[in-house]
């Protein structure tokens, strides 16, 4: 299809494709650009959820017989919450000593 | 094979050779260092046994072969040594032919009459045990020398009479100059035989290449004089058989238009040369007088220096057929033996005199041996019987010169003088030796000079001839010279005037020299050594009735050196000889100091060699070489350097670094694709 | 459990024995390392006549065969599904090393009789050490070759760097990491060799039985024999060597010099040149060229050294270089002269490292310049340096005569597979050393021995001890015993190289005449 | 019942959380016996039930002789962990760091890793895959920023800000995966996978997330920072279990997954081999921190054990696993002696090592031997590992990767030999006297260190692994 035409029809995978790209570039933007450590979390997390986008198209577009894909959807956001508990504790945690959770600081070790 | 009815010493003739290399061991191992005494005493003993088989071994030989029918060079006895490959191995034994009798007897003689003098001359030194073994040792090595069947074992004892004239001219060894002149010695030698063994691998490498080609009957032929009846490629039985040689000639040349024979021997020839110390490797022949003075008695005038007359004339037929090796021989020889005289004109001390006037004997025998050819070999006896009686009166003079050194304690021979009355017996004695080696008739040099002069003039080598003549004159000058000098005139020195005779056990080996240089001459030497049967006519007929045409220019000259030498020295008139010296000016200090050739030699090896190549070699090695395997520890550690600074420590830009990883990933797997 | 892995377990037995004593009994402890040595050498001895007795049957046979033929062979089964197994078994080349390093770690052992500092760690490494080299001359399938290899150079490392004089820590690691980047070569021609073949197997004999294809072996062999050749101071590899010697300890420097820089000649003639034929002759000239440049090199350097140990090591550099030029020059008489030389060099070098560190035990120096006259006081060492400096310069009668001309001779006489002419001019190159040789040998022991003594408290020095004269006397010995009866060597080792030449003539015959 | 080892953990890591409230700080010494016991008896199920097949959850999670022995090497690696960390929370250490505490909570989250890991090579399904992957990771996060200070807190950050994107590139890898065959079970994808653009930009994707949990340069930079900060006994778990779980992991997937391919990824993965190994080894020759410096050379390590998926000769399998359970062995016992030595003088650079081997001769020949078995030097395991792997290598026909492999680990030797000089040639530091061996390490130093001598002389641990897992992989490669 050409390029006009992907905007007057109905969604199909390749919209939802290009979206969780788009997702995903911005996530590794993200984490690759923003100086505090919550923000880059919140980057990872953009990763993950372009990730998961994908499986629930997938599933819809590809394999729709089955579920799978949209379980792993699920799995995925808990994981990811678990994830961003993890690192939210482990900043609040350096946050005590070094009063600061700007990454760019942290290179205490390094050669 | 005809073994069986050989007599006693020619079946064992390994005695010869043995006897001394067990009393070395004996000597060196047990008896030294308990009781030195006792070991010069076996030492002695020892080798006047082996003398006496080599007397034995001699008459049984004669008889065995009387003149007249072909005497057969015999190898009674022998031994698989060492073995290269099939059909390459040395068969160490013993080699029974008139001239190894001859040098046997000759070998043994003085070295048993240098052992019975040293007992008397090294008496009381610290080294005297010591001094001993290793005249036992260089015996038994010369004998091993003399009786060698095969090159290899000839290269073999050729080492090991260069080691021990080695350890012997440096048995002072804390004196540095006795030490320079042993390493000297040694290495210039050495030098020499490097180019003996290279001519003997490439004998060896084409005698190997024809031994394939040869027809059994032939090889049985070549073996039946051998024990076991073998013959290796290495076997002068084998080298020197005709039908080999000729193989040899067929080879061509090699390089540079030389035929590969010619190289070979002229390679072989290098080593004798260097043993001999003909020019120019002779240098360190003088400097071995630094040794003991029997030491240079035995070494270094009667024995081991002819051994390069020995090789040549051992291998005569082989430098015969390739022409070319023999005139080099015949040329340096002559050239040497000028080149000898006349420094040994101007020298000061009475070893180095005798020294040179060694050398200038040697280059007489080597040009004896190149003027002869395979028809006229009477050069080849010539050589021979010069070498026979030139062991006598040579040690004679040795000696004598070591009894005077005794008693003066010092080789100057401007520190002599008016000894004649003090020590007669070595004044008598000595004055003969120097007759014969001037060549006076009726002396033993008279004969064997004259019989060189002959084989000259018949081969049609005038100027060889002229210049053996005129060398001839200038000896009968220089030994007069140190003659008239130390025996004359009034005492020199402290020392000289209380001078007195040297004790009985240094004059009995004197008197007996004395003798064999009086009646040496009279030995008809072409009775017993001529090459094969074939020239016997030539030999006998030289030697019957003297030719005089021959012998009074010699006498004439001879003579005229004596007249000039009394004239210059003898007269008292001593400002005579300095004026002469100061009219010839600089010729006469370039003659003194030898021409400059030690010089040239030491600024060849230490500014050269040592500077030029082992030194920037040494620091190449340090700088280069191991520069490189220091470098890569360099590049291992700076790469760990600046590869550690990427540990940046921003999460971030290792988070940049993966992303790119990934992407490279799926380039290197897009590229594998497609 | 064989006569051969007796002669490979003893010493480690021996150094397991010495652990078990405590440290502060130092004195008891050399003496259990001396007693375990002595024992080893009568082993050797009792595996020499059994050898003997059952290689000279064979003889005959062997002058065709293409296959080496083991004696007093024990295989038992490793890592199977590799194919790895435990291979020991003994031919007269290995026979000769193993005699060889026997003599020189009794000695070494008696050298380092007054080793005080760390005595019990000195004798394990020593003694393991020496394990790892006896394994390497004793096995057969390339995966313990390989371990005992390892396991022979790596003590180097803590012998030279505890027990070590200046530079140890540099010249320590030096030696390792060079000797080990060497062993990685070894490394990856052996897996291609085991690949290659096919036969799942490790096994030097069993690999010896196909032919590789030549393009592998083109790439193979010199991976192998410089692998080796860095042990065997193959130049430009070298340069650990004098570094190496002239910091290790006495006892050290005579094993390493002595019998390790021979798993280099032993490892490239018996794997390289044995197993990859072609290879061999495609590179031959090449590594001659290289080695004459060692022998050269290394009789040149020696000229100029002050220290007597660099002054051992550099002839050591040019004698090693006559192993790696006879094994180059692919013919009988070459590759015996190889072994002859490794034995000969073996003893010579081991007895020149042992008198250096017995008279720089008296002197506390080792500058050439610094000594002299030491003659007149230590009459026994001087003798004992001068039948070494006389072998080296390959004087007959001693060993060293019988290794280099049979060296040069194999030179000469070339083989059908490398350019003639070119083989000749090397090997007149190389004869050339024998008179450089004979200048730095002489130069060195004059300056040391002879002449008067300057240095006035050298007057109160000693002769050697009852246990220095031992070890020394032994040494001399064997290199007289060599040299004047080579026979006895010859026989040992020659009917073991045949199959190594012969499997060079694909044919099974030698080619008698080229 | 095939999960009764994985139950067992579970159940441990939650007694030790319960037990950890009703005890006072006094009794808490009981937490790591009970730990102990835990792993072992899950150990010991292991060894019963291995090398049996099965499955269950409807072919989600699934055993065979592959994932016994990475359990086994999970099992062995925490109970080693387990027990070198014992010391670091009770009195008898000499240098006591107040950041550490919470030790129940500690093995908890450690078991829990451990459980992770142990599910990851069980798991069939895309989702269980995941989920096991994170369960074994996330707890490395904490553990990781374990120690209150900030040293270990930096740590922790970098360690969760990679793993998080890693774990978003691999998912991101593994939808595009499902997206492209439908299929969320591994082995159904390996069977139906065609090869198109998107499936290698999906594997690209991939050998990063397995790439940064091996440590595979360039996804290893997070590896230094991670070691050194962290508290050592997670160091030393991190070194081996995380390693052993990212093998895991590309087991899963090159072998399931991907293992039609396995012929093209020859050269990449060498290409991988080289760089990981070289750049690890060239790094840690100018390390000072002995933790920062073991993080490099467990780089390099890696590199060396992906030689073993060259080719698809059938060698690779057993060889890698063999190299695993040497690695982790001879790892740990070097750990062992680094975590003896900074608890009793709280030092953690290579040139505080001086003279060990006069004061303590034991601990550094342990050491050493170590050492010398991570630079491959016979007669050790180490060696015998690595020269399985080169072979492999080498059959395949990288050659010259043998070549860089064997060079490499002689620089590697360069760099272990700096210990051991500080340990052997140096003389000993003023004052050092004897340091004091607690029982638990000197237990550990003792097994660890033996068994790496043993594994490398006694055929049959490779015999065994050989034997059971050589065909493991010919279905998938078809």
């Amino acid at each position: 299809m050409s390029f006009s035409e992907i905007f007057v029809q109905a969604p199909s995978a390749v919209h939802w494709l290009i979206l969780s790209s788009l997702l995903f570039s911005i996530g590794i933007y993200g984490i690759l650009t923003r100086r505090n450590a919550v923000g880059i979390l919140m980057s990872t997390e953009l990763l993950l959820n372009s990730a998961s986008l994908n499986f629930v198209v997938f599933n819809k577009f590809v394999a729709p017989s089955s579920v799978d894909g949209q379980v792993m959807s699920l799995f995925v956001i808990a994981v990811a919450a678990a994830e961003v508990v993890v690192g939210m504790a482990i900043f609040v945690a350096l946050f005590k000593c070094r009063k600061t959770v700007d990454v760019t600081q942290m290179n205490l070790m390094r050669n | 094979m005809m073994f069986q009815n050989l007599g006693f010493m020619l079946n064992h003739t390994w005695l010869i050779p043995a006897i001394p290399f067990f009393s070395f061991l004996l000597v060196g191992l047990f008896i030294r260092p308990r009781s030195p005494k006792l070991a010069g005493i076996v030492a002695t003993v020892a080798v006047f046994a082996a003398a006496c088989c080599a007397y034995v071994l001699a008459w049984e030989y004669f008889h065995l072969f009387p003149a007249g029918t072909e005497r057969h060079a015999l190898v009674p006895w022998n031994f698989e040594w060492l073995r290269y490959q099939e059909h390459l191995a040395v068969r160490a034994g013993v080699l029974v032919d008139p001239i190894s009798v001859l040098l046997m007897v000759v070998v043994t003689t003085v070295s048993a009459l240098v052992h019975l003098y040293s007992i008397g001359y090294m008496h009381g030194d610290q080294g005297y045990g010591r001094y001993f073994t290793w005249l036992n040792l260089f015996t038994f090595s010369m004998l091993g020398l003399v009786v060698a069947p095969n090159i290899l074992q000839m290269y073999v004892c050729w080492e090991l009479v260069g080691a021990s004239s080695f350890l012997l001219i440096g048995f002072y060894y804390e004196k540095p100059s006795a030490v320079a002149a042993s390493k000297k010695a040694f290495i210039v030698t050495r030098f020499a035989d490097l180019g003996f063994l290279l001519g003997v691998i490439i004998l060896g490498y084409y005698g190997y290449h024809f031994f394939g080609e040869l027809s059994p009957a032939l090889a049985q032929q070549m073996g039946q004089y051998t024990a076991g009846g073998v013959v290796d490629p290495f076997d002068f039985a084998y080298l020197t058989h005709p039908e080999v040689l000729s193989k040899f000639v067929g080879l061509g040349t090699g390089f540079l238009g030389v035929s590969l024979l010619t190289m070979a021997m002229v390679l072989v020839y290098m080593g004798a040369a260097g043993k001999s110390a003909m020019f120019p490797l002779h240098i360190w022949l003088p400097d071995a007088m630094e040794g003991p003075t029997p030491v240079s008695a035995l070494i270094h005038a009667a024995t081991m220096v002819v051994a390069g007359v020995y090789l040549v004339a051992r291998t005569f037929l082989v430098f015969a057929t390739s022409g070319d090796a023999l005139m080099v021989v015949a040329y340096i020889g002559a050239f040497t033996s000028l080149f000898a005289a006349v420094i040994g004109c101007t020298q000061d001390d009475i070893k180095r005199v005798l020294a040179f006037s060694t050398l200038s004997q040697l280059g007489y025998m080597m040009f004896a041996l190149g003027v002869a050819t395979m028809d006229h070999p009477l050069g080849y006896t010539a050589s021979m019987f010069h070498l026979f009686t030139h062991a006598f009166f040579k040690a004679l003079l040795f000696l004598g010169a070591g009894a005077l050194i005794h008693a003066v304690h010092s080789n100057e021979i401007w520190d002599m003088g008016g000894l004649a009355r003090k020590m007669p017996i070595t004044h008598a004695t000595v004055l003969i030796a120097t007759l014969a080696i001037a060549g006076i008739w009726p002396l033993a040099g008279f004969f064997s000079k004259d019989e060189i002069l002959v084989s000259a003039l018949e081969n049609q080598h005038y100027g060889i001839f002229g210049l053996g003549l005129l060398v001839a004159g200038i000896t009968a000058f220089y030994m007069f010279r140190i003659y008239f000098v130390s025996f004359w005139g009034k005492a020199r020195s402290k020392h000289a005037e209380h001078a007195h005779e040297a004790p009985l056990v240094m004059l009995i080996p004197l008197m007996i020299l004395a003798v064999l240089s009086v009646v040496a001459g009279w030995v008809p030497m072409g009775e017993f050594v001529s090459l094969g049967g074939a020239s016997h006519g030539a030999a006998e007929g030289a030697h019957h009735g003297i030719n005089w045409a021959v012998a009074g220019p010699s006498l004439f000259v001879a003579a005229i050196g004596i007249s000039v030498a009394w004239f210059l020295y003898g007269s008292g008139h001593e400002e005579r000889s300095k004026s002469v010296a100061s009219s010839l000016g600089g010729v006469y200090t370039t003659i003194k100091r030898k021409f400059y050739f030690d010089e040239l030699y030491l600024f060849i090896t230490h500014k050269v060699v040592f500077r030029f190549v082992a030194a920037p070699i040494a620091w190449f090695d340090r700088h280069v070489v191991d520069g490189g395997v220091n470098l890569s520890g360099w590049i291992t550690r700076t790469s760990s350097t600046a590869l550690s600074r990427l540990q940046t420590g921003q999460v971030q830009t290792y988070g940049a670094w993966f992303v790119g990883g990934s992407i490279g990933a799926l380039l290197v797997l897009w590229h594998l694709m497609f | 459990m064989g006569l051969l892995s007796w002669l490979i377990l003893l010493p480690f037995l021996t150094a397991l024995a010495v652990v078990c004593v405590p440290a502060r009994r130092w004195m008891m402890i050399r003496w259990i390392a001396l007693a375990g040595t002595g024992l080893h050498l009568i082993l050797t001895g009792i595996a020499t006549f059994r050898f003997w007795g059952l290689a000279m049957p064979d003889v005959a046979s062997m002058k065709t065969a293409t296959l080496m033929k083991l004696y007093l062979v024990e295989q038992v089964p490793w890592f199977q599904t590799l194919g790895i197994q435990y291979h020991v078994g003994v031919d007269g080349i290995s026979m000769a090393m193993v005699i060889l390093t026997s003599i020189i770690i009794f000695t070494g052992v008696l050298a380092s009789w007054n080793v005080k500092e760390r005595t019990k760690e000195f004798f394990v490494l020593l003694l393991t050490l020496v394990t790892g080299v006896f394994g390497v001359f004793l096995s057969f399938d390339l995966f313990l070759f390989f371990m005992f290899y390892e396991v022979a150079v790596l003590p180097m490392y803590l012998l030279i760097g505890i027990w070590g004089t200046g530079p140890k820590e540099y010249a320590a690691m030096k030696l390792t990491l060079m000797l080990l980047v060497g062993s990685a070569f070894i490394l990856v021609g052996i897996l291609a060799l085991y690949h290659a073949s096919g036969l799942h197997t490790f096994d030097l004999t069993r690999l010896a039985q196909v032919s590789y294809s030549t393009d592998l072996q083109y790439w193979v062999f010199p991976m192998l024999f410089v692998g080796f050749g860095v042990l065997g101071a193959l130049y430009p590899f070298h340069t650990w060597s004098p570094d190496g010697h002239a910091s290790a300890p006495t006892a050290v420097s005579m094993l390493h010099a002595g019998v390790l820089m021979k798993l280099g000649g032993y490892g490239a003639l018996r794997i390289a040149v044995y197993l990859l034929p072609d290879g061999a002759k495609d590179w031959g000239l090449f590594f001659m060229a290289l080695t004459t440049i060692n022998i050269l090199y290394g009789s040149f350097g020696a000229i100029v050294q002050k220290d007597l140990k660099y002054f051992t090591a550099y002839s050591s550099v040019s004698h090693c270089g006559f192993v790696l030029f006879g094994v180059a020059a692919l013919n009988l008489m070459g590759v015996k002269g190889a072994v002859i030389q490794m034995f000969s060099h073996g003893i010579m070098t081991g007895l020149f490292f042992g008198l250096i560190g017995m008279v720089y035990g008296r002197t506390h120096t080792r500058m050439i310049n610094e000594m002299g006259g030491l003659a007149k006081v230590m009459p026994w060492l001087a003798v004992c340096f001068y039948v070494g400096g006389l072998a080296s310069l390959g004087l007959p009668g001693f060993s060293g005569f019988v290794a280099e001309s049979h060296v040069f001779l194999g030179g000469f006489f070339g083989n059908p597979w490398t350019n003639a002419v070119a083989m000749k001019t090397l090997t007149v190159i190389a004869t050339l050393s024998i008179v450089v040789t004979a200048v730095y040998v002489l130069r060195g022991l004059a300056r040391v021995f002879q002449g008067p003594i300057e240095n006035h408290h050298f007057l109160e020095l000693t002769d050697a001890t009852l246990t220095e004269k031992i070890s020394t006397g032994v040494l001399v010995a064997t290199l007289a015993f060599a040299g004047i009866m080579p026979w006895f060597l010859i026989d040992l080792i020659e009917s073991s190289i045949m199959p190594i030449i012969n499997r060079l003539h694909a044919t099974g015959t030698m080619v008698a005449f080229y | 019942m095939w999960m009764l080892p994985e139950l067992i953990i579970i159940g441990t890591a939650f007694i030790l959380l319960f037990t950890d409230l009703f005890l006072t700080e006094r009794r808490r010494i009981v937490l790591a016996p009970l730990a102990l016991f835990g792993i072992a008896a899950a150990t010991a199920v292991t060894l019963y039930l291995m090398p049996g097949q099965g499955e269950m959850l409807g072919g989600r999670f699934a055993v065979d002789s592959v994932s016994w022995w990475f359990k086994l090497v999970f099992l062995l690696s925490g109970l080693l962990t387990v027990a070198i960390s014992m010391d670091l929370f009770d009195s008898r250490v000499a240098v006591k760091d107040p950041n550490i505490r919470a030790r129940g909570e500690f093995y908890t989250i450690l078991l829990f890793s451990l459980a992770g890991a142990m599910y990851l090579i069980s798991a069939r399904d895309i989702v269980t895959l995941y989920v096991s992957l994170e369960l074994a990771t996330i707890p490395l996060y904490i553990l990781a920023a374990w120690k209150r200070d900030s040293l270990s807190g930096e740590a922790g950050l970098k360690y969760v800000i990679l793993g998080a994107l890693s774990s978003g590139l691999l998912l991101y890898g593994l939808g595009l995966m499902y997206g492209l065959t439908g299929e969320t079970h591994l082995d159904m994808i390996g069977r139906t996978m065609t090869p198109a653009p998107a499936f290698w930009l999906a594997a690209a994707m991939i050998t990063a997330g397995v790439g940064f949990k091996l440590t595979i340069v360039p996804f290893h930079m997070w590896a230094a920072e991670v070691y050194q900060g962290a508290p050592t006994p997670v160091t030393a778990y991190l070194s081996v279990a995380s390693k052993a779980a990212g093998l895991a992991l590309m087991f899963q997937l090159f072998y399931r997954a991907m293992g039609q391919f396995l012929d093209h990824w020859s050269l990449p993965i060498a290409l991988f081999a080289a760089l990981t190994m070289t750049l690890g080894n060239v790094v840690a020759v100018t390390q000072q921190n002995i933790k920062r410096f073991m993080a490099f050379s467990a780089i390099s390590q890696a590199g060396y054990l992906i030689m073993g998926f060259l080719g698809t000769s059938s060698e690779g399998v057993p060889a890698m696993l063999f190299y695993m359970l040497v690695y982790i062995v001879t790892n740990l016992a070097v750990f062992a002696v680094i975590m003896f030595y900074s608890n009793q003088t709280g030092r953690e650079d290579i040139k505080d090592y001086r003279g060990l081997a006069r004061v303590n001769p034991l601990v550094a020949l342990a050491m050493m031997v170590g050492l010398f078995s991570l630079a491959g030097i016979p007669p050790l395991s180490g060696f015998v590992g690595k020269f399985f792997l080169f072979s492999v290598a080498s059959k395949a026909g990288f050659h010259w990767l043998v070549a860089v492999a064997a060079v490499n680990s002689t620089i590697s030797l360069y760099y272990y030999l700096r210990i051991v000089r500080q340990m052997y040639i140096e003389p000993v530091g003023a004052g050092d006297q004897a340091l004091t061996v607690t029982p638990a390490l000197a237990i550990t130093i003792t097994v660890t260190s033996l068994s790496t001598v043993v594994m490398g002389i006694l055929p049959m641990f490779y015999e065994s692994v050989h034997a059971q897992t050589l065909t493991w992989f010919l279905p998938f490669i078809k």
